[in-house]
């Protein structure tokens, strides 16, 4: 195995020529970065083709390498990088074999056929690795990636069952810049009562602190049993805090943690496999699923591995599909990739974070992971409503598992734009889609959606406003 | 459909007091109502221009110095707003006559804990909070401690006081820096305070405060805070992941520190 | 009447004052302009917002306009514009009843409600003048424009029904730089065989002149005769021409112009309403039409007004919908609505073409008009075929009548990119869309289409291949 | 999946020898073959660069200078592409100075058709099909007429021969003039004829032959249509939507040119 690594200098150098001029790349980590459309985070790292020219002769190239290569010419190396390891030792040659002949050009070709049905892309998935995924992607048009992503299907479950065709979930995210319980439980019912949290009831702390934060699981365990939710809760502190509340007791859902694509990125957030193992063996060791044991939840985006400087001269869209890698271990009930979260280093405008929205959903589903996106961007990005009202309707078209749901869609703690529960509602209506079945089903008894399967205003007697949850009653 | 009023208020408006969040909006079919899509809007043009705001050094060395802090200026290698927002390796760097003029600075032995603030993402923030924030802590300042000159850098990011923390030969340094700008709060102020700063730490190696504003965690709290990590990242030599903030349990004693909000 | 545009006047200045900076407006055209979003047009007409706070605060004002306050306060004069005229004199009182107590603001509100059900829509139509969906259409975010535009129903019909729901056609647009007929032919060919074609077959000529076009005339007639195809066809040649050939006896299904949105920008396409009138019935005697007698196609597009210097300080998105007025008289087949089609000095990048596709759509629909697309871009515009793919999706979310569709998507002779045949397979796919239904069950009846609604590759000894038009077999 | 060949291939490749358009690429599943993709990808990248290739006048000056013409070279009121691309209006104009020089250069009476060669939007297309185009014109001079210097004109649009004309007292002026670049035609050459030039005529006062390069409309073929326009232009004293081209009738005739393409 420690020989695959070095097996890249039997590579002859990649080059084309074009109209008399000859473009060279001297590996396929190179090749793979020009060829990438486009984007800020490429450019800051240096790794970027020049020219639209360049760039296409960096596809031309991309075209013609054999899959078979990503498994020898390995863009991080496999000595010193676990997540290269964890690809290559995990990787599964059977359901690769029926894909193992083509090159990355054949492999699109073959994506698109009617013969590449839903069957069949799950019956590869864990033989493509994230190199496979993200040169392929490069390739494909923004309508081959919502087409292909469209025919994969990924299904996880815990208290209701998260990605069948026809549904789309709702994470509700209902941060306070204080982490007030009051504040908290304010919008969560805000959320729910318009029709949002299938996916996970998720808050981002902002305290760091164990006490604070025991708080905070208690508190929203109590309105998922009060009003008997179908569906988790999930505290997005760091893994190693829930691994110590867990061991306190707390009533942990979801285990969550911010994931990167190379050893060392995630070593900047303070984590390895081994961390992930762990707390992975103790949230399944606690048997809170009802229908399902789906017990992790992973937030990635490009940028991060750049950002930490551990990116290896590798372009930001393969990176960011190696973390995928690391998800596809943990058969995690979610992965989100937080698109335009980062800032304009990395995504620059609405143009590039809706391509890496379309990309990473791509990517995630491809591989077998239960793919949302954190439909999102900063002020300090040149985007706003209206290309988020588009990614989100390219990614419903294109069976996004799950999007987010904040009040209005101002996160008033982590300071960005996200996708609100109005938000849902209308990509639900536009495109016919409807929540996870139980919830579904606990949304029609709560009067919260009507026969019709639309999520209908409530009354001020409404039952869930005449039994408040606790903290609201006592304020 | 002239009955009804145009826009569905939601019942549950009484609970807009606990929080900023914008929640009960109401609706029109499932969608926003036009004031809500407006108001978002005029929001989102405002913070826009919060991010693009220059930090207004000289008020804010004033405000700093009359703590009793000496102030170093410093800025960044981003040389414009531009730059730094698509550079971030320059924003963490110090320009390279900046870090001269720190060591020449530097003492023997070097302060227990150097503050350095940065405009960030938010100059608004800075301005606002910072120094309120040091008034805070200099009240609990831990006996014995050196402090050292404030440093306000401009063009920042929160690595960049990892270089000044190093030349000036600080044990440690806390960051304040403006969170970017949300809708909502485009004045919050993060502190990331980090044990044995040099250029190459990570953020694993830190510890984080955030959301410091009036509306978010008071001065106050966050001093305690700061100042309950600091003094655990001394005993245990290190921040980061392995520095578990449970500063909430130690004000349970009946410190005077402020609580949390509490269920 | 003539005394409207004066009345002007008499409304006091549009202002609003945001944290301490009070913003004037001297009219409702001004108001209008630095509300829209921003594009180039605008910009180089000097009529845009100069910041984002500015234009807010310009649709803070508009939100406040009284809906019957843009039938005295006329963005163009109406002694001087015979398009303005007709906005006036032709205003339906009664259709606008149920709206008349509406602000802008109010009307968005009114459009987004269940209860604004596609009867509803359909009924205020006749009342909603182009000033009046410009307005609204400026307040509204995209997934607005996509949810309004899908709730309204537009249908007509030729040789076959074109707009019903769930249906998407495809206008077969086989160009060819020199008016070769076997080079036209095949791409006839091409598209017919990919299952496009049913809007209409309708080539731009190269030529003007008056011979050649006979020719062209009955080259498509002929195809469309050989085939039995349920649809119909259109030489894209001046109307004063189409005149001239129906003199001379040429087989003409639709007339075709562009058209524009005032009198000063038609004038300087060499049209005014009467020369359209005389079209008009020219082609409504000739009762070519089978299933219906919408004999009309018209083509629009941001820009022009401004471009002919036509303008009159009008935003280039309102002055498109005036250009819907002047199709509304007409009770057209299509409207096809250009949008990238002219360059980057009227719509800048991807991002504005596909604002405007959507705006074009929303408000040509509001109106009553059967609106498609030419989703396109130009090589001087920065924009690439991922945004096409995304407008496309967004367009067919939003229930578009009609698409192009060109071999390889690349027009040889308009020299732009529009949609492909392939294109609109994938569209239809992906959003389970169909033809008009006489042209799908023609598909079916040539094996082009399978049971299942899917158009199938076709083999060499398709009946098609075997009786080639004539034109291509004395090659 | 294995035995069938990843992509169907269409059985109408034959047709392609009709045509460039992408016709018969074939298809996998619905959509378009890899290869296909690429190779567009690589036309826009392509075309792209042709909307910026600054045109060569010294060598365009010498080609038709070569042809016994005088040039003159003027300049429009867009400074550079950037410019020329979002101002059109500029594009339109003559530069003031340019203006002046033309004026002074004009004879009492002025040309009958005077020719303004301008790069438009593809400065290949008049590098390739100016003199060419400018030759078989010459080759069909109708007697009598006066001609005046090929005006040679930067980041020109079409009006700008309007200003050139009224400037020199043409009678008509032709602007051969680079049409936006397309993906399988990136220089070809249009040419639009006014009748009584002046600063402010608009689009349904010309005509306008497009589509001229080797692949399209040949130069004898555009020629000979530009002639017998500017004769019926002359007889009729307009150009524009008046004046309809029924010049494929006149060569039934048994004239020399050649005639266009017919079923
Ligand atoms: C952007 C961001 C991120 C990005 C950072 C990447 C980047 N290049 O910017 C990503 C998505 C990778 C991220 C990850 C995490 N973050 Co974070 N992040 C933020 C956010 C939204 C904005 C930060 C900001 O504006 N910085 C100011 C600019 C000017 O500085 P900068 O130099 O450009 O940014 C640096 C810091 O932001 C730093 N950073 C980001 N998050 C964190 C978290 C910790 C604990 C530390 C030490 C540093 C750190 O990374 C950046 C690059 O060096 C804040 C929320 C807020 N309101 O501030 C949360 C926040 C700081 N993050 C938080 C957390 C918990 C995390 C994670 C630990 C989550 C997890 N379980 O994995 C991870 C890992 C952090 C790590 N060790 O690297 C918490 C911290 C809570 C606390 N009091 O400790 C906050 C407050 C949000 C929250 N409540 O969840 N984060
Ligand atoms: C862009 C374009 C348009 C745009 C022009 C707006 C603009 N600001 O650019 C729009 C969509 C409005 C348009 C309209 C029409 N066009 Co047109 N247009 C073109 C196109 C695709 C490119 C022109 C170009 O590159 N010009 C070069 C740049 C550098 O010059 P410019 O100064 O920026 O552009 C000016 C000219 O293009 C002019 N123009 C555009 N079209 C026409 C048509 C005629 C007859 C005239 C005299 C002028 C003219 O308008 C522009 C602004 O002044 C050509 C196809 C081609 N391959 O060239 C067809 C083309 C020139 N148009 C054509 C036609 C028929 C028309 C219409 C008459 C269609 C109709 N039935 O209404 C109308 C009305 C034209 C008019 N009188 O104004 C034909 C001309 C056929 C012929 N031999 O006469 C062409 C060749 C395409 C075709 N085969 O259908 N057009």
């Amino acid at each position: 195995m420690p020989s695959r690594s070095s097996n890249r200098e039997t590579f002859v150098a990649y080059q084309t020529t074009i109209g008399g001029l000859s473009f060279r790349f001297d590996s396929l980590r190179e090749v793979m970065a020009k060829a990438t459309p486009a984007r800020s985070g490429d450019h800051l790292a240096g790794v970027a083709a020049v020219t639209d020219v360049e760039r296409m002769a960096a596809r031309l190239c991309l075209a013609d390498v054999p899959l078979k290569a990503f498994l020898q010419d390995l863009v991080v190396p496999y000595e010193s990088d676990e997540v290269t390891r964890l690809i290559i030792d995990g990787h599964d040659a059977q359901a690769f074999a029926p894909i193992s002949h083509l090159t990355v050009g054949d492999f699109r070709d073959w994506l698109l056929a009617d013969e590449a049905d839903t069957a069949a892309l799950a019956g590869i998935a864990p033989g493509v690795t994230p190199e496979m995924a993200a040169a392929v992607c490069k390739l494909m048009r923004n309508q081959d990636l919502i087409l292909v992503a469209r025919k994969c299907s990924v299904i996880t479950a815990f208290r209701d069952t998260v990605g069948l065709p026809g549904r789309l979930s709702v994470r509700l995210q209902p941060n306070h810049p204080t982490d007030d319980p009051r504040g908290i439980a304010a919008s969560m019912l805000d959320g729910l009562l318009y029709g949002a949290g299938d996916a996970v009831i998720g808050v981002n702390p902002a305290t760091d602190s164990i006490p604070a934060l025991m708080t905070l699981y208690d508190l929203l365990n109590e309105v998922i049993e009060q009003y008997g939710i179908p569906t988790q809760s999930c505290v997005l502190t760091h893994v190693t805090n829930q691994i110590q509340v867990m061991e306190k007791g707390a009533p942990v859902d979801l285990v969550f943690q911010s994931i990167a694509g190379t050893q060392k990125a995630n070593e900047s957030f303070g984590i390895n496999l081994g961390i992930l193992d762990e707390a992975y063996d103790a949230a399944l060791s606690l048997r809170r699923g009802t229908v399902g044991q789906n017990v992790m939840y992973f937030e990635t985006g490009q940028g991060s591995a750049l950002s930490a400087n551990a990116h290896h001269g590798v372009d930001q869209q393969t990176c960011e599909a190696r973390a995928y890698a690391v998800a596809r271990r943990y058969k995690p009930l979610l992965t989100n990739t937080v698109v335009g979260f980062i800032g304009p280093e990395y995504l620059f405008d609405g143009k590039q974070i809706i391509r890496a929205g379309l990309e990473d959903h791509f990517c995630g589903k491809l591989m077998g992971v239960p793919l949302g996106c954190d439909v999102c961007y900063t002020n300090h990005a040149e985007a706003d409503q209206n290309d988020m009202d588009t990614l989100l309707t390219l990614l419903g078209t294109a069976g996004i598992t799950f999007i987010m749901g904040i009040p209005g869609a101002d996160d008033i703690m982590l300071n960005y734009q996200t996708t609100s529960f109005h938000d849902a509602l209308y990509l639900r209506k536009v495109l016919g889609l409807r929540p996870a079945p139980e919830f579904e089903d606990w949304l029609k008894r709560m009067n919260i959606m009507d026969a019709g399967g639309q999520v209908q205003p409530v009354g001020s007697q409404h039952a869930m406003l005449q039994n408040l949850p606790r903290n609201l009653l006592t304020a | 459909m002239d009955d009804q009023p145009l826009v569905r208020q939601d019942p549950w408006q009484a609970l807009r007091r606990h929080t900023r969040a914008r929640i009960a909006l109401g609706r029109v079919g499932s969608s926003l109502p036009t004031r809500e899509v407006l108001d978002f809007g005029l929001s989102h043009a405002m913070a826009r221009d919060a991010v693009h705001l220059p930090l207004d050094t000289d008020a804010l060395r004033q405000a700093i110095e009359s703590l009793g802090h000496e102030t170093v200026e410093v800025a960044s290698r981003a040389g414009d707003r531009h730059t730094y927002l698509l550079r971030p390796d320059l924003g963490r760097r110090v320009a390279p006559e900046d870090v001269e003029r720190l060591r020449g600075m530097a003492r023997q032995p070097g302060p227990d804990l150097l503050f350095v603030v940065g405009d960030g993402l938010s100059s608004l923030a800075v301005a606002r909070q910072a120094a309120p924030l040091l008034a805070a802590v200099q009240a609990h300042w831990p006996e014995g401690w050196r402090s050292g000159p404030v440093v306000i850098a401009r063009q920042s990011r929160v690595a960049l006081a990892d270089e000044v923390g190093e030349a000036m030969g600080a044990r440690m340094v806390a960051m304040l820096i403006g969170e970017r700008p949300g809708l909502t709060s485009p004045d919050s102020l993060g502190v990331y305070l980090t044990w044995a700063p040099r250029v190459g730490c990570h953020d694993a190696q830190r510890n984080c405060i955030s959301n410091i504003r009036p509306e978010g965690l008071s001065y106050a709290a966050a001093a305690h805070k700061l100042l309950w990590l600091a003094r655990e990242a001394s005993r245990m030599q290190l921040t980061g992941v392995g520095l578990k903030d449970e500063s909430d349990v130690s004000v349970i004693g009946g410190d005077d520190a402020p609580q949390l909000p509490k269920v």
